[in-house]
């Protein structure tokens, strides 16, 4: 093989994968942008990416953990405690709202890694724990209600103003990505996650410090939650207990549709973002949709389009690794 | 010294592994490991590597006590491992697994172009070519073997402990791997080699260390071992004679039981022909890579058959699925134990019974009765060393876990048994005892196909050889004409480009 | 040449008493948790000790045991089934229709109640067959395969009925939930009924050998002439037919289907009941008996919180820890 | 200064719902869509499936197409400020429906138009000051709340608990979770009774829970309306029936029939005429005393 097609090569059925929800992606932009007016629209683009930065950054994290072959169900939870702990520290210094959440994100991660780690308790449950018990922090923390934040401090500069054009949180999003796809793809640490994810025995036999790298992929994830908690309280000017619900499914969903495995081993983080954008892009079509008006849809119809949506994605995607793999 | 383990004991659940066993090696020795299956060697070395802890005893490397508690430690104080269930990454590529947990940096981040560089000059070393970005689940078990021996030969290791790693290799492989175990000792490295292949330990070990029932119960210079003495301490007794046990002529007239004509499918089994008879035992003889594994797997079903055909008992048959195959009593003891051959949680006695089972129900329910007579009896007519029929099968040693898979089969009563590699893995004594199974089933009238990569054992059972290169039967040998020169001569006269005998 | 000398060999396999005690204990990890929350109830909560505590709690808990049951099996060949919820929703939503003739007329109301327990049911299990077809055809994950009709399943019944509550009146259906045989709650004594056969199933039977020869390793189940596919689709279908079952019970007991609500959340309770229970997420297991005392303890954990007037924030962080804990306990017993 | 609305033969006008998952919620959609298509108007409709955040989304996405007014029935009082800030930046002027605006951030008259709807901390407030006049010496409560953490739960059970309290001779025994949810509901009470077998009193936050609660007394063989008195807020047609059937006791309306008064404010908004901060709803309360009568008016 040429060495400059090298990269380009589709070494695993996953490759194939990826290129197909990348095409997915601009299919369906290509569709709303024909079909609605104003989709393509700058309003339209800009509080699409301020909103789905949120989803993008627990989706990073969540990769990360599918690709050691574990999986984390706090992220939802995490996010909307750390929200509220964000809120309540908002009023010092907006850094300060900043780093509380993200050290309350980080602090659910560790407890995920030491569950998952030292009690060797499988992450489904581990997590599953963690999310109720998330839920319950933040709910107590917050007095069951939403908590403000502080205007003054400058804190919801982070969610709600822009910077070159951009949104700040889709600037942080992508600085997350990229951080992300630099861990993965080139330093040790991410070969040795994939390793992990291949086998964890085995990675163990080959001397990596499993316990470790697994712990380290946890608290990510959870500083990810975090962060993504400070985002929610930041562009909507509270904390919010109750936020969070099915936000981990979203991510779920994002990562595989971006073409990995929820058995570990292997993944993309720049599928991933399609991914997640992919989903996101769902609603986005169907509020459109709606506007239109020709049939309006209830919200009913809703989930039964965006399940069916899931299922035509996924049977392609499923279609391509077979047919990649019997050749 | 280099190493010294003393009086080491480990117990299982409460079974005891390991008895107060001792383990010496010198710097730049070559040290043999041998016993019988479930001796307790492969406990031996995880306990020194850190995967097990210890109950009792004490380990010491290099002058100084040492209690490693998880293999990373192991490696990086000098000793790098090749376990014996090949363990490598397999959804990485080769160049990363053979530098995972060292990789070469360059600012901080991997230098891809050094790391396949590396891995192609060492891969080069010993006579592979191949493309190290693939992943190493692309290749089949004796490259996979190679790159895992790569990996630890460039760990700069001061002790390199390879446990049974030429059991999925072959002749030309094997000599590969002596001459890079001389380079090494020359280079001060000391080597534990676990094997059954009495032939190599000669070959290539200068001390040996023989391990009974989890105990150390010999160890001397090779020189000064006779085989006879060597198997006898291991066994405890003598040794079965292990002999040429086909007949010496052809039987022509059997009636043919299994023809397969024209089989290809994908480009590695490319035509491939052979029969198989009644009561003899068909051998299949090839390089590695040569597609006798999945020649195996076209004619069971597991895999899609493209092209040929199969005739079972004169009949034309397609085979979807392997219970289609099942169903015209064929049968299938996989090649590699690990991924398709053990249910590791289920016990032996499941495991044993699982071809079985829709023949042990009565009204969809299983026969217990039945299930453990079958059971009881093969556990000891093949001498499965296990604490109770209700053992996990993963708690074996690797040759027991291979002897209840056998059972598996044998259990079905096939008519036709096709058999990938035997004998990996298996202790000397059960070895013979294997063959001479096979040979009385076969003269009972079961039909045997054979996939061997040792050619000695070939030449002793098998009443005819089928040589593959390259996805293509080339050659069929005749009883009359088998010899290991014949053999060889099939197999690398037809060996195909990559082929480095020609 | 030098030859040691063989020690005589030791007795093995002999254990302390005291260290067997702890192994007979640490064994049923999740009873003992069971025991101890029992103990903490009858000593903290008032008015615990009576045959109605027992009836509230037993009836409670009669839909996350059927449900898990069903999940306990998907589990063990490797999988997990995320739309039982909603599965119980579309069959809740379905048996009123039937007998209030909404579908068809009724002409018998015998026949419309009979149908009424079969239909549903029969939909939910070709529902689960769906995630099965999933599964196996498509090689799909299992999570995101069930996802799909986790997320559209839930939006068919409300499309159904338009998302309106379903109220009614119909003695002969809500039997189910609110008739007694032998003074047991029916729900009680299907839910026994189902465990048993569960149960049997998994331990005597081919077909349950099968299915955990398939979690515990696929190829070689493949290999050994077991029908994968075929073993995997029944499961999801099982497991979608008790969703169904459970949805009866439910809209039964409260005479309204809520298409919005029914089995909202039982997914996650049905698979930490199966978790506490002792059988692992990887599959190769099944442990039903387990599970039922999983779901015990998780019903008994929330009876207690509630009981003694725990908020509902505070009541989830406990409840997390516990959950925790008593997968921890009932680990370190399997490993034992 | 809240965005003008130009007088025209039709408009396109957004509502976004907060979540369709209960009978009120669906009361209140199907109304709001009856109104628009007999009005001939186009409406773009939401759910927000119960996050404020994604309703926030929404609310942009309708100031995308370029509606000509928002509903909002914001799920939350503060997380949907920047919602409202953004469509008065976009020019488009915003009604809110049901639930208001944190009134330290947003005002009505400046940012938003108008909030119509109820006041949940009355309603509360109304259950508990009927009690304090209907009790007949009972006084043990379990109050089954609304789902933990939501606006309506948080503010009936300040009315009500402020009020009680204020009231004297009554005592809490139990406050729990319900979900707003008729199986959930039923379990808590399942569960509380048995805790508390001297309760005598329950207080559901909404119909649903209330439902659930007579079936967990009919299991535990009590008598609703003379062993243990029900009380509920939203009145919808089961409720009030219930009220006749003298299983519940009394019940505070909250009426999800928004649709009329939302537009006719919107089209009075567009003819110029000054419109009031707040349009508060006219809740009914029903008792043994009118439900007969007035349960032909329930929704
Ligand atoms: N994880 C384990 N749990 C329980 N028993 C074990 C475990 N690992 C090994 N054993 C038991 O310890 C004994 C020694 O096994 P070991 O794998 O060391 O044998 P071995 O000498 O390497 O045999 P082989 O030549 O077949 O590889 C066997 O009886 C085996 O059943
Ligand atoms: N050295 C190699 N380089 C590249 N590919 C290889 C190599 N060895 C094997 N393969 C792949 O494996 C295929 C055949 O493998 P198969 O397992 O069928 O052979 P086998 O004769 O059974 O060998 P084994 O002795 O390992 O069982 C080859 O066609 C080739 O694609
Ligand atoms: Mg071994
Ligand atoms: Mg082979």
């Amino acid at each position: 093989m040429h060495t400059l097609l090298r990269p380009f090569a589709i070494k695993s059925s996953v490759d194939l994968a990826r290129l197909g929800v990348i095409l997915a992606l601009l299919g369906l932009i290509l569709f709303g942008a024909l079909r609605y007016d104003n989709f393509v629209s700058s309003y339209n683009i800009l509080s699409f990416l301020r909103y789905n930065s949120m989803f993008a950054l627990i989706a990073l994290g969540m990769a990360f953990v599918i690709i050691t072959g574990g999986i984390d169900l706090s992220v939802g939870g995490t996010a909307a405690m750390a929200s509220v702990v964000a809120a309540l520290f908002s009023p010092s210094h907006w850094a300060a709202g900043l780093l509380a959440g993200m050290a309350a994100g980080l602090a659910v991660g560790a407890l995920n890694a030491f569950i998952i780690t030292k009690m060797r308790i499988q992450p489904f449950i581990a997590t599953l724990a963690t999310m109720l018990a998330a839920y319950g922090t933040g709910l107590l923390l917050a007095d069951n209600q939403s908590v403000s934040v502080s205007y003054d401090t400058g804190f919801t500069i982070i969610g709600q103003d822009d910077f070159l054009g951009f949104p700040i949180p889709a600037w942080i999003a992508l600085a997350a990505y990229i951080l992300g796809w630099l861990v993965l793809e080139k330093l040790p640490i991410g070969r040795h996650i994939l390793a992990i994810g291949d086998g964890e025995a085995t990675a163990g036999l080959m001397g990596l410090k499993v316990e470790r790298t697994l712990a380290a992929v946890y608290i990510a994830s959870g500083t990810l939650a975090g962060l993504a908690g400070v985002m929610l309280a930041s562009q909507f000017g509270a904390g919010q207990p109750t936020e969070g619900v099915g936000w981990e499914l979203f991510a779920i969903a994002s990562v595989v549709v971006g073409g990995t495995l929820l058995t570990g081993g292997s993944g993309s983080v720049g599928a991933t973002l399609a991914g997640a954008l992919l989903l996101a892009m769902v609603f986005n079509i169907l509020n459109f949709e709606n506007g239109l008006g020709w049939i309006s849809l209830s919200a009913y119809w809703q989930s039964v389009i965006r399940g069916a949506f899931l299922l035509v994605v996924v049977v392609l995607q499923a279609k391509l690794m077979t047919r990649h793999r019997s050749t | 010294m280099l190493l010294s383990m003393q009086g080491i004991s480990k117990a299982f659940a409460g079974v005891a592994a390991l008895k107060s066993a001792a383990l010496e090696v010198e710097p730049a020795e070559v040290m043999a490991l041998v016993g019988q299956n479930g001796a307790g060697k492969s406990t031996l070395i995880k306990i020194l590597t850190g995967v097990y802890r210890r109950d009792e005893g004490s380990v010491a490397f290099d002058g100084k006590a040492v209690d490693f508690t998880m293999p990373a430690e192991a490696q990086a104080a000098g000793i790098a491992t090749i376990y014996q269930e090949i363990n490598l990454a397999p959804q990485r590529s080769v160049a990363e697994n053979i530098y995972l947990s060292r990789e070469p940096k360059r600012f901080g981040l991997i230098d891809q172009t050094a790391m396949r560089r590396g891995a192609e000059a060492v891969l080069k070393t010993f006579n592979l070519d191949i493309d190290v970005e693939w992943p190493v689940a692309h290749f089949d078990a004796a490259t996979r073997q190679m790159v895992a021996i790569a990996r630890a030969v460039t760990q700069n290791a001061r002790l390199i402990i390879m446990d049974e790693p030429t059991s999925s290799l072959d002749e030309r492989e094997v000599a590969v791997l002596f001459e890079t175990i001389r380079t090494l000792k020359r280079s001060g490295v000391a080597v534990i080699f676990i094997g059954h292949r009495l032939d190599e330990l000669y070959a290539i070990c200068d001390r040996v260390t023989i391990m009974r029932d989890g105990q150390t119960v010999a160890k001397s210079p090779m020189t000064e071992m006779p085989k006879m003495a060597l198997v006898r301490h291991m066994l405890g007794k003598e040794l079965a004679a292990f002999q040429a046990m086909a007949p010496d002529e052809d039987v022509p007239d059997r009636p043919l039981r299994l023809a397969v004509e024209n089989a290809g499918a994908g480009v590695r089994v490319r035509d491939v022909s052979l029969d198989v008879r009644e009561g003899e035992i068909s051998g299949l003889a090839g390089l590695l890579g040569s597609g006798r594994t999945e020649t195996a797997r076209l004619i069971f079903g597991a895999d899609a058959m493209q092209r040929g055909t199969i005739r079972m008992e004169g009949r034309e048959r397609t085979y979807h699925e392997p219970a289609d195959a099942m169903a015209d009593g064929i049968g299938l003891v996989s090649e590699d134990r690990k991924i398709d051959g053990i249910v590791p949680d289920m016990s032996i006695r499941e495991n044993m019974t699982l071809a079985l089972l829709p023949k042990l129900k009565k009204a969809g329910i299983v026969d217990r009765i039945r299930q453990d007579e079958i059971v009881t009896r093969y556990i000891r007519a093949l001498g499965v060393k296990c604490a109770s029929p209700d053992q996990p099968i993963k708690e074996l040693s690797g040759g027991n876990q291979q002897k209840v898979l056998l059972a598996r089969w044998l259990a079905t009563d096939p008519r036709v048994l096709i058999i990938d590699e035997p004998t990996r893995g298996i202790d000397i004594g059960a070895k013979s005892e294997i063959l001479k199974l096979l040979r009385s089933l076969a003269d009972a009238g079961l039909s045997v196909l054979m996939i061997s990569s040792e050619l000695e054992e070939l030449l002793a059972v098998a009443d005819r050889v089928t040589v593959l290169s390259d996805g293509t039967s080339v050659a069929t040998l005749p009883r009359k004409d088998l010899s290991e020169a014949a053999l060889l001569s099939a197999m690398a006269h037809q060996a195909g480009p990559s082929g480095d005998l020609a | 040449m030098t030859t040691i000398e063989t020690p005589a060999p030791q007795q093995s396999g002999t254990l302390s008493s005291g260290s067997r005690l702890f192994r007979l204990a640490s064994r049923y990890g999740t009873f003992v948790a069971f025991l101890a929350l029992i103990a903490f109830n009858i000593a903290v909560t008032p008015h615990f000790l009576s045959w109605q505590t027992l009836n509230v709690n037993l009836t409670q808990v009669a839909t996350i045991v059927i449900v898990a049951t069903g999940m306990t099996l998907v589990i063990a060949t490797g999988g997990i089934d995320l739309s039982v919820g909603s599965l119980m929703a579309i069959s809740g939503a379905l048996a009123p229709m039937i007998f209030m003739g909404q579908l068809w007329p009724v002409e018998n109301m015998a026949f419309a109640v009979t149908l009424a327990f079969l239909f549903p049911v029969v939909v939910a299990g070709l529902f689960g067959l769906f995630n099965g077809l999933l599964v196996t055809r498509f090689s799909i994950q299992p999570i995101i395969a069930t996802l799909v009709l986790f997320i559209a399943g839930r939006g068919i019944a409300q499309v159904m009925t338009n998302g309106n509550l379903q109220v009614f009146k119909n003695e002969g259906f809500q039997f189910i939930a609110m008739g007694r045989i032998a003074g047991v709650p029916a729900q009680v004594v299907l839910m026994i009924m189902i465990v048993a056969l569960a149960a049997a199933m998994i331990r005597y039977t081919v077909i349950g050998r099968q299915l955990i020869a398939v979690g515990g390793n696929e190829k070689a189940a493949r290999l050994t002439g077991i029908p994968v596919k075929r073993v995997k689709m029944l499961v999801y279908m099982i497991s979608g037919a008790l969703a169904g079952v459970a949805g009866l019970v439910v809209v039964a007991r409260n005479s309204a289907s809520d298409a919005n609500l029914v089995g909202l959340g039982m997914e996650l309770d049905a698979i930490a009941a199966v978790a506490v229970g002792g059988t692992l997420l990887t599959g190769g297991r099944a442990n039903i008996i387990g599970t039922v005392l999983g779901a015990f303890v998780i019903q008994l954990v929330r009876y207690t919180l509630l009981a003694n007037g725990v908020p509902d924030a505070a009541a989830l962080i406990v409840k997390a820890g516990l959950i925790v804990l008593a997968v921890f306990i009932q680990q370190r017993a399997d490993r034992r | 200064e809240v965005p003008k609305l130009t007088q025209k033969d039709t408009y396109k006008v957004g509502f976004a719902q907060t979540e369709s998952n209960n009978p009120w919620r669906i009361a209140q959609t199907n109304s709001m869509k009856a109104e628009a298509e007999k009005l001939g108007f186009q409406l773009v409709y939401t759910d927000a499936a119960g996050s404020a955040a994604k309703q926030v989304a929404d609310v942009n996405a309708m100031i995308a197409q370029g509606v000509d007014v928002i509903f909002l029935a914001p799920r939350e009082e503060k997380p949907l400020i920047p919602a409202v800030m953004a469509a008065k930046k976009a020019g488009i002027p915003v009604i809110l429906l049901d639930r208001s605006v944190d009134p330290s951030l947003a005002k009505a008259g400046e940012d938003y138009l108008t909030f119509i709807g109820s006041n949940f901390v009355e309603e509360g407030k109304r259950v508990a000051e009927w009690l304090a006049k209907n009790a007949n010496g009972k006084s043990k409560i379990i109050e089954l709340e609304g789902t933990t953490g939501s606006s309506p739960a948080n503010d009936r059970k300040k009315g009500f608990d402020e009020a009680i309290q204020a009231a004297g001779g009554f005592e809490i025994v139990a406050s729990q979770t319900g979900d707003f949810a008729r199986d959930k509901g039923r379990q808590v009470a399942e569960a509380l009774l048995q805790a508390h077998p001297d309760a005598d009193i329950i207080y559901a936050h909404n119909d649903e829970m209330a439902m659930g609660a007579i079936a967990a007394l009919e299991a535990a063989g009590k008598v609703p309306g003379k062993d243990v008195l029900v009380l509920s807020i939203d009145g919808g047609k089961e409720a009030v029936q219930a009220v006749v059937d003298g299983k519940i006791a009394a019940v505070v309306e909250c009426n999800p029939r928004f649709g009329p008064k939302a537009f006719e404010t919107m089209l009075r908004y567009a003819k110029g005429e000054a419109i009031d901060p707040i349009l508060v709803n006219e809740d009914k309360f029903y008792d043994a005393s009118n439900a007969a009568a007035e349960l032909a008016n329930a929704y």
